[in-house]
């Protein structure tokens, strides 16, 4: 691996608690400029397909490539919109239903911004970034999710 | 050349490795690379799949000219 | 004061903690159906006007007609888009610059709809609950904020 | 009929109250209401407001014929 200057991580073992979103929020209160947060978040469904239910999804993803693109989309979205502050944290790792697996946090003065910013970013993770997953039924088989 | 190829997600089923190594004589561009990953894996051909060369998306007139990374990149399922 | 069923109130006195935001988020992680969330958060801000700077906004508001606007608010979208829950906080009293005076939850299978909810819910009340807010400044001097 | 009044916000540093019950012989529409305001307090022409009765937005063509809540709303500043 070279040493070059690497782009801030998106990507965390496991499910995103509650209790970190909390923290990531408290962290903004110092800066008076911002107005206005959107947050969103992608939580795993249990999905009945063909009779069985999903009990959760295992991510993986061509790592190297997904934090370099998660990295473009960041900067992306800083030259499109006035943003105070972004941050993107995506789950590897097997995930439970009800878990949370994309915590997406935008602030900016005005709530447009955020709004549009979140947004911009969620599709472009979506459509853009390598990321798999396999959802595991409740009897141990499994499928491989497409996103829609 | 050497193709330092990686399979990822549903890839890795129909592969059985998830990264091989593969010495090519001449230059080949993606469609090339997708026939010889074809022969070499039959089961391929009902996947559907985008190639990265150094963990850039190319299209299939790409021309691999030197040794580089390769992956095959199955649907995106993100977020 | 009449007996009749009341809607679910909105208004809390004081800032809004991002504790009370975790403890709302971990809650619907047993509704196993929901796909997507999505979560502004409006903040009070530091503004710098005529070189005075704002250290916080005193909330009032026509309570009886601002919890029923935000019922007909509440129904409206649940009428418009396929949300599986939605959550409205906006406090009363006086916020400190950096804290956060509201709170849109939204929740549903699907993205576009947690979105697009959400972004109703916050225009919808920005333009038509009567909420009034005193900015103070640091001299204790103030004026009244007008949403643009 | 009474009319109970309530100054919101702004408004009330103009009136001075916040709450005040004026009886009226004969129906009003609300354009007749704000100049009865506007006679009881001169400085209320520089304010903008909206009315409400019994807490919705009607508009200035709004007759009142009965005893009810009416408030004075200045520009919403919520969220």
């Amino acid at each position: 691996m070279e040493t070059k200057k690497k782009p801030k991580k998106v990507f965390v073992q496991g499910a995103i608690s509650p209790e970190k979103i909390a923290t990531s929020i408290g962290h903004h209160q110092v800066k008076t400029n911002i107005g206005a947060h959107d947050i969103f978040l992608g939580q795993v469904r249990a999905d009945e397909i063909d009779g069985k239910i999903v009990q959760g999804i295992d991510y993986t993803a061509y790592e190297d490539m997904a934090e370099q693109k998660f990295h473009e989309i960041r900067e992306a979205a800083f030259e499109k919109f006035d943003l105070t502050c972004m941050h993107i944290y995506h789950s590897l790792g097997p995930i439970k239903a009800g878990e949370i697996c994309l915590f997406v946090f935008t602030s900016s003065k005005h709530r447009a911004m955020a709004m549009d910013a979140c947004r911009f970013l969620v599709e472009e993770i979506k459509a853009n970034v390598p990321v798999f997953g396999k959802e595991i039924f409740e009897d141990e088989s499994y499928q491989w999710k497409v996103n829609s | 050349m050497m193709l330092d190829l990686k399979y990822l997600g549903r890839i890795v089923e129909v592969t059985g490795v998830s990264n091989e190594q593969i010495e090519s004589a001449n230059k080949m561009d993606l469609k090339g690379l997708r026939e010889l990953l074809n022969q070499r894996y039959p089961n391929l051909k009902s996947e559907s799949f985008q190639i990265a060369v150094n963990q850039e998306l190319k299209s299939d007139d790409y021309l691999i000219d030197r040794t580089c990374e390769i992956a095959i990149l199955p649907p995106f399922a993100g977020g």
